[in-house]
């Protein structure tokens, strides 16, 4: 990938992506979540999306307002039912959308594999569960395990804490989680941050994604949601 | 107040032939009691995860001065009890997504790397809730398997193949009656076998590929408490 | 793993360690060279060794001395072979020493499979050359892949620039190298650090291992080499 | 001074009936010269892997406002020039154990990053020296296959089959006159069809699946080292 692009709206960050596309989407809940992208992601128009995330959106904002305005053919997330899946709910109760769930190690493993250039490993998780079917499991030192396939994205959506011009990211506390994984799994991958620095105002000993895995980055003006019952 | 007792699962109790809740009811321990009861046997300095829901009350009955150190699968080492007021940060949430507080020496890590924390087996205990666990140490707590329920498994079956140990916390019997420590579970499973124990308000056991074994009961004999699961007393 | 441990020499930190143990020693050349532990481990006596490192020793001192002492039954290794390498050479050629050489990137990713309770996993590097020999090739999407195995140690002899006192540790530069992934790797990890600090010192964000993967620190006087000839 | 011209491999050549290197010696590349070619090659903004050696000389060819940004695989992104007097820290090197320095914009990942990193297809260009490329970009760079020699690959296998580009730097005769550019390797492979684009100080030759095709020739025309390295010009 060549150098990280710094641009000037969430608009401009996520351009060109295509009806179609699969899009690793970043948070755990509504922390790490990149709000402002989706909601450029939900005016820019791409439909029939697979969305892979941990959840399948809270609340009504986020991944939720995504999948209210019908551009989301599939999600493959690991919790997609908690109190405040509404929107989800409703349309996979009609329907409307396709649902794979994966074990929320895996769901990391599997974009850290498609990352770090692995075709396949075999993994413990979900031996002898209903998961487990249709994947060849294999017994390596006395212990089972079923083999896993990478995930891909065409694009990642993710939110960060810092970047430095070059792309350089750091995160904030518990909103990391799928971040840096997600980074590594994208054709292209598009960041949004609380606030660009200068390249040298980031300890190269404390830079959690490295600039190679950044496309697209886009300061914006308030990371955090209030949501009226959603978490 | 408790009595310890042995019992070997019989290879063929017929997995159905319950006896329903022992009648003591009102000697069985509160969640909290068991939570207390759990953290007295976590041994100092542990790596622990708690899980989502009644485990969490376990960090409110370790001592100060008992070194464990909490996990969240959502990326951190160290994790502190609950955030309230103004100590509230959107960034900084457990695996529930309740706001928390971190520790002095904790320290963050994305998702691909929490969970291969826990797959490598470097946790030293895990505490579960479950609808069932059997007496070979199965476990279901992901999924009812009814056809209108969506399916939802977080980092369930990560977690229960994850830790050295694995201890379930749950009340013994369903509000209806039914025992949840089971011959075999009838509902999907989380994971084979990776149960090594099981804290309930009625008593704790023992399970594995050597069957079930009662080590403590609570306001119910281990003789009652045998037939009314329908294991053999060895 | 319990809490680490905090001892007061290196010799306290190697105690313990079995003849025909698998011990694997951090560090690329000289940097990141756990010299102590190892220094300590010859002292120590432990013989009949499996190393896995990066490197077969350099010059005379560190893994070199080690070798030298013929405590060492195999290495496994992905450059036993360079200019300061003379005792590896010399054992070599005398049949006194068996090698086993394993790509960089395999040998990281192997203990990293170790450390993550991954079984196996299928890697590109090494398909249609000498090294894929007895390994099992597979095909996944057009691409070939060898089926690599985890590489667990023992023990792991690592060194970093700091620790806080519950084990979390934070590396200098191109020092960190194969630090983290063996601390991961290993039943007993062991390392030298330049200082141990508070805990509360380090930042969370930061902290490279976290201390679940460490056992034993020692605080050692001097870390770094001057070696005439030796890189 | 350059011309450029087009071969393919000639499927039948005999791999061995080769005419020795071109007489006009005086007009080759230095290895600084060629340095400076591969350079102007490397697109701006590129990220770019220089393996030990002669590739380590492209660095200083870069434009300082070109944005490459050097990844070396012990451990580092942008890095610097090579340290000098005081500048030298045991603790910041290169791949070839050379002590260098850090950018602004640096960062530091452990081993398994690095080389996910690489093996992932993140890196741009890869520069290599080597031993032999054959015709269909097989790469031949860690062994002599001698019986005396002791193997050692380092990063080698996992940087040949990495970067999306891989391209090797070499003289394209060895001392005594036998061409390295070759129908086949003799030696023991690196990696298979994973070079696409050969610099030598007497030209530069894409090869690949294809067979090989003559970019640019230095002080020998293109109908000469088809010759002398028996490849056919189209």
């Amino acid at each position: 990938m060549s150098r990280a692009e710094i641009v000037e709206s969430a608009d401009a960050a996520v351009a060109g992506i295509e009806d179609g596309s699969t899009v690793l989407v970043g948070g755990f809940g509504l922390a790490g979540m990149p709000f402002d992208l989706i909601d450029a992601l939900i005016r820019q128009g791409a439909k029939d999306l697979t969305i892979v995330s941990n959840n399948a959106g809270n609340g009504d904002v986020g991944l939720a307002a995504l999948l209210a305005a019908g551009r989301v053919r599939k999600v493959l997330c690991s919790f997609p039912r908690q109190a405040d899946s509404w929107v989800f709910d409703g349309l996979y109760r009609e329907g409307k959308i396709e649902l794979e769930v994966v074990p929320q190690g895996n769901l990391a493993e599997r974009m850290r594999a498609a990352g770090a250039g692995i075709g396949a490993f075999y993994c413990p998780t979900a031996v002898g569960t209903p998961l487990a079917e249709g994947k060849e499991e294999r017994e390596i030192d006395g212990r089972k395990y079923l083999l896993e396939y990478p995930i891909r994205g065409d694009y990642a959506l993710i939110g960060a804490h810092l970047a430095d011009a070059m792309g350089n990211l750091v995160y904030r506390k518990t909103a990391r989680n799928f971040g840096p994984v997600m980074a590594t799994a994208a054709t292209t991958t598009i960041v949004q941050v609380d606030e660009v620095v200068e390249p040298g105002t980031l300890d190269p000993e404390a830079v959690v994604t490295p600039s190679i895995y950044v496309d697209r980055v886009v300061q914006v003006a308030a990371r955090h949601y209030t949501v009226q019952g959603a978490r | 107040m408790t009595t310890t007792s042995t019992a070997t699962s019989s290879a063929t109790s017929s997995g159905q032939a319950y006896a329903g809740a022992p009648r003591s009811a009102e000697h069985r321990l509160s969640m909290d009691e068991l939570a207390a009861v759990i953290a007295r046997d976590i041994p100092a300095g542990s790596f622990v995860n708690l899980g989502i829901g009644q485990p969490t009350k376990i960090a409110d009955h370790l001592p100060a001065d008992s070194g464990v150190v909490l996990h969240t699968e959502n990326g951190m080492l160290n994790m502190g009890p609950k955030a309230e007021g103004d100590a509230v940060d959107p960034d900084l949430t457990n695996a529930g997504k309740v706001p928390v507080t971190e520790l002095p020496g904790a320290a963050y890590f994305h998702h691909a790397d929490s969970f291969a924390m826990m797959r490598g087996g470097h946790l030293d205990v895990c505490v579960l809730g479950a609808y069932q666990v059997a007496f070979n140490g199965d476990l279901a707590n992901w999924h009812t398997g009814r056809p209108d329920d969506i399916p939802a498994v977080g980092g369930a079956m990560d977690l229960a193949i994850g830790a050295k140990d694995v201890y379930v916390m749950m009340t013994l019997f369903t509000r209806s009656g039914e025992p949840k420590l089971v011959p075999q579970c009838a509902y999907p499973l989380t994971g084979v076998g990776c149960v090594s124990r099981v804290y309930t308000d009625c008593g704790v056991f023992d399970v594995g590929p050597d069957g079930v074994r009662i080590r403590e009961t609570y306001g119910v004999s281990a003789h009652e408490l045998a037939e009314g699961l329908g294991i053999t007393l060895s």
